[in-house]
């Protein structure tokens, strides 16, 4: 699969990272840093471009890069569990050992997101 | 808990406030001995209780009320407090959420106090590396 | 609130229990004065700690832990307090409940103060009738 | 609409009845007194047994003798509804003034319950 040039947002906030990767059938959202309620918009946004114009077959969410997570982004993730639902695009949360494994640990949500 | 005075902080409960004000905290919690696994849950508990006075303190299309932001304690015993001059808590039928930021913080914090008068506001204490009661 | 000692009781945590404690705290509460709506919310809220406490408290295959219903105040001024000694506040994923009866117990009570330890169980007091803070 | 011998529960607690009547495609459950957890099994019972043989066109729920009433009253509207709904039944719930309306009017619930 191609990954084309990436859609690139940067927050004021640096610490924040969020980019759209298209390959073929395939949408990515990578975040990286700490996602927060501040977030909430640009995960917006970034989803309804990811799911948008022509629907991808699969959806992959990568969290490996994301430091900090609280709530917000168990929130996010269950809208983007929604929404890849009903457009028919598998989804795949992908995460690292540290904040966010342990933050789906204390809520037992892993099983809830991905296919 | 006693000899080092409290740091604290006031912002306006907006959603941006929410990461300076949690590196605040944790660096003031990290400088009164707190470290490793207990370090990083006060983050996410601090986390949630300022999301949540900018959630469901204020009314949504008012201008944002103020959040007040304590850490104490010393020696890897550490207290923090969050607290708004909102609502307090009640019930909200088309409430946005999931119920869970109460649930993360009271699961990883030693103790949780939750005060809340209604009209007056709600004020959520978590305490780290103490093993006392509350 | 001082010179009426406080009423107690204490019951396992069951089902049965609730109507029984609810009526012993309700009647508690109307002799120390306090009537009418206030009395009323009263008899909700303490009705939702107890159900709480039923419910969330301690394993649901195990046998029924204590719950301890506490009223005190005087001259239409009443704390109502209920603790356990289960689990305390944690996420449950699985959760039964709507996130309903914290949020009533909080609309109804001029103040309401939530204790959480990990592990070692909760305690809500509930104001009525008082207007000081917590 | 001819109502029948009712089916009576009776609770050890005198305090709370629950009463089923069952008309021409409808069926009514009557509760009264204090309704809490402990109500909990018998108002599923008397759930199921009004949606449960041949399913009416109407289900009624009369809460106008109800004295007390709190979040276990409004879990298990949630799913008598959700039952309704589901069996095709067209739900009504009745209140009086006092105890039980308040309760809704605290929660905002009483617009969802009804059709
Ligand atoms: N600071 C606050 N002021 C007013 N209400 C609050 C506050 N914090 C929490 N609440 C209430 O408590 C409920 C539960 O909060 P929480 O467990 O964090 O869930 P959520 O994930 O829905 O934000 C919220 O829906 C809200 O009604
Ligand atoms: N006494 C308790 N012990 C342990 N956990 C509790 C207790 N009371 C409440 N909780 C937790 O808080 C959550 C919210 O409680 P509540 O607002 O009463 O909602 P529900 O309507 O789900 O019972 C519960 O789902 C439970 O996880």
């Amino acid at each position: 699969m191609a990954l084309p040039q990436p859609d690139r947002f940067n927050l004021s906030d640096a610490a924040f990272t969020c980019e759209l990767r298209r390959g073929d059938r395939v949408a990515e959202i990578v975040l990286g840093g700490e996602v927060d309620i501040a977030a909430r918009p640009p995960l917006d946004n970034v989803l309804h471009e990811a799911l948008g114009t022509d629907s991808p077959d699969a959806l992959v969410v990568d969290l490996t890069a994301v430091t900090f997570a609280d709530s917000s982004t168990l929130h996010w993730l269950t809208e983007v569990k929604r929404e890849a639902d009903a457009a028919g695009a598998r989804l795949t949360v992908t995460t690292a050992p540290g904040a966010v494994r342990d933050l789906l640990g204390i809520t037992g949500m892993k099983p809830h997101l991905s296919d | 808990m006693d000899d080092t005075p409290p740091s604290h902080w006031s912002a306006p409960a907006t959603p941006y406030e929410v990461g300076r004000l949690r590196r605040a905290a944790t660096a003031a919690a990290a400088e009164r001995g707190l470290d490793g696994r207990a370090l990083d849950h006060l983050k996410l508990a601090v986390s949630e209780a300022l999301t949540n006075a900018v959630l469901h303190a204020y009314p949504e299309n008012g201008p944002p009320g103020p959040v007040r932001l304590e850490v104490a304690g010393e020696d890897g015993a550490v207290r923090v407090t969050v607290s708004d001059r909102g609502s307090g808590m009640a019930v909200r039928s088309g409430s946005r959420g999931l119920g869970l930021g109460l649930g993360i913080l009271a699961s990883v914090a030693d103790f949780c106090e939750i005060c809340t008068v209604r009209g007056e506001g709600m004020r959520v204490s978590v305490g780290f590396g103490c093993q006392t009661g509350c």
